[in-house]
């Protein structure tokens, strides 16, 4: 059954992005909000740690950052706190990597 | 589908509040029912009516109260929780011999089983915190 | 919905530090009443809290470590640690508390609640919860 | 030395408070002179009197009521953080039309500058927090 | 006691995940009218406050960006950004906004408020600190 | 001016002590309380980041979390809560990297 993995923490301040990224397999997604959304920036040095797998950022939080999205990795996708809903309702459960 | 949201953090402090309301405000708009929202650790925080924000900034307890006032929401904060960070309502008052309660509208302290009947009668759980 | 859920309780924090170990453990507690499928994870600095000989006298907090021994009586006979964390720290089994329940199915023998994982079997464990609990 | 301590989490959450209690009472028992001990950010949490902890832990907050009238220790919960948080006074109730206080014995709601003060009087600044 | 203190503001933190810069940039607001000798560093995810164009619509909150544009008319003229901080986050001097003070004793003229340093360079500048505050 | 770096939280959940023990320059002390003391328990990864550094542990936060002193990395001090008062009073100023 599908997680949602979802981190919040920023990737050079905590572990959580690590650990959750070794944590989804096959079939898991996962969703960056509040100052997990660097985690999506190219350039920095966590970038590496998503690549290749199935990451969504929310929108707002980007925003608010004031990240454009052109300066995403290339694969992720942005979503509004709708499509964090749909997220969450197409998995099957959240695990939240507090 | 049927959520309970946990809220792990107070008001201003952490991100975790805000984001919780957005994603329950998101899903209730989208039809989705909303089980429970459950108040934990300093998330009970949340739930004091006692707060003065700045004009220019949001009013994150209003805006909950206002949420539940709407879709008739059950905002329960956990007891245990409330008692070591002084959330009190008018039991509580009366239990612990307090001289005051802080409480906000909509909200309701009751127990950590709350929680645990979030998790089984739900669809999904969905956690924020710090 | 009146089956019985799978539920995972994920545990990620070094105990005093912070409240998150403890508040969790009341969850647990409380939880086994409501009879589910209960299983709870020590991952990385969780696994900190199943460390044998805490003494918090000298910074006057309550010691909750012998709680967790008590979990067999509530029917939590599932403890995962993970190995990755635990050698990332320089711990081993022997470091933590022996934590056993008692099998009334086999004559209540007593039998050892903590299962040593590695990440990518614990993940597999995860896949097939129901609902994730997160500290 | 002069020292002032500063206090940024509420109490239980976080160790923060625990710590500097200790810290501050270590430092009164060696005859140092405490200036003032500032709470900002979640700290201003340690200053409500209504928490009521479980019976086998230790309180937080009457902990440092008690420090205070002992020391004559100068708790300063900063006004700014108080209002977000809903920590409140006679005067804040007031001026802010609360219907209710929840302060502890012991803490004073004042300004920002406070803590600057304490920068510029103390021959040390410790801070405690998350 | 009455001489000027330099005293440093530390900021480790990124905005609005928590507020600690937020209130961090309020004691320094305050902290203007006791005219001390004041720097700012912003280190680890604090470089991520002064990154240009946040837009805080979609969440609500208060944009306090602004702001920090608005030290110079403080006289808070020295701000330290962390080379290595920027470049392990991939970014550079452009990405933020470009802060300046203007100099009375040279004719008004407007002056960079940022300081590009290495770690081994602001060190140094801590060694030279009387009060340093954490954020 | 000599510094007191305080750290604590752990090192394998944060980046604190990797910037503290950047930040330490000669005559500076490095004091580890809370959940920083585990980054003084020899055999963990984090071990590494402050040997050969002058770096204290708040022996009542070690006992806490069933850290016995044997298990310390070598050329740690143990203080308990007057010797941290102390180590305040010898250095000219501290950082907590919060």
């Amino acid at each position: 059954m599908s997680i949602l993995h979802l981190v919040n923490k920023s990737p050079y301040e905590r572990d959580s992005l690590d650990t959750a990224a070794d944590y989804m397999v096959d079939g898991d997604a996962m969703l960056l909000i509040e100052d997990g959304v660097y985690a999506a920036m190219s350039g920095g040095k966590a970038a590496s740690k998503i690549s290749g797998m199935k990451v969504s950022v929310l929108g707002p939080d980007l925003a608010a950052r004031g990240i454009s999205e052109e300066k995403l990795v290339d694969g992720v996708t942005v979503v509004d706190y709708a499509g964090f809903v749909d997220l969450v309702e197409s998995n099957d459960k959240v695990q939240s990597w507090l | 589908m049927k959520l309970t949201i946990q809220v792990n953090e107070g008001p201003y402090q952490h991100q975790a509040s805000d984001s919780a309301y957005f994603f329950t405000k998101a899903a209730l708009e989208k039809g989705h029912e909303i089980f429970r929202v459950f108040f934990y650790h300093d998330g009970v925080n949340n739930g004091t009516r006692l707060t003065t924000p700045p004009q220019d900034d949001r009013n994150v307890v209003s805006r909950w109260s206002e949420l539940a006032a709407e879709h008739d929401l059950d905002l329960v904060i956990c007891v245990a929780a409330a008692q070591r960070r002084g959330i009190v309502d008018d039991g509580e008052a009366e239990r612990n011999k307090k001289d005051a309660t802080n409480i906000a509208p909509g909200f309701r302290i009751s127990g950590l089983g709350q929680l645990v009947e979030g998790g089984i009668q739900s669809d999904r759980l969905v956690v924020f915190g710090d | 919905m009146s089956e019985t859920k799978k539920f995972m309780y994920v545990n990620r924090r070094a105990p005093y530090g912070t409240i998150y170990a403890w508040e969790s453990l009341e969850v647990v507690l409380i939880g086994a009443a409501f009879e589910q499928d209960v299983s709870l994870a020590f991952i990385d600095d969780g696994v900190y809290q199943l460390v044998k000989g805490q003494d918090t006298a000298g910074v006057g907090m309550k010691n909750f470590s012998p709680t967790y021994a008590a979990l067999g009586d509530y029917e939590v006979t599932k403890i995962y640690v993970e190995k990755e964390s635990l050698e990332e720290r320089g711990l081993t089994l022997d470091d933590l508390q022996h934590l056993v329940w008692e099998d009334e199915d086999d004559d209540w023998a007593e039998k050892d609640s903590i299962r040593l994982v590695s990440r990518a079997e614990l993940a597999e464990v995860f896949s097939g919860q129901d609902v994730m609990f997160n500290f």
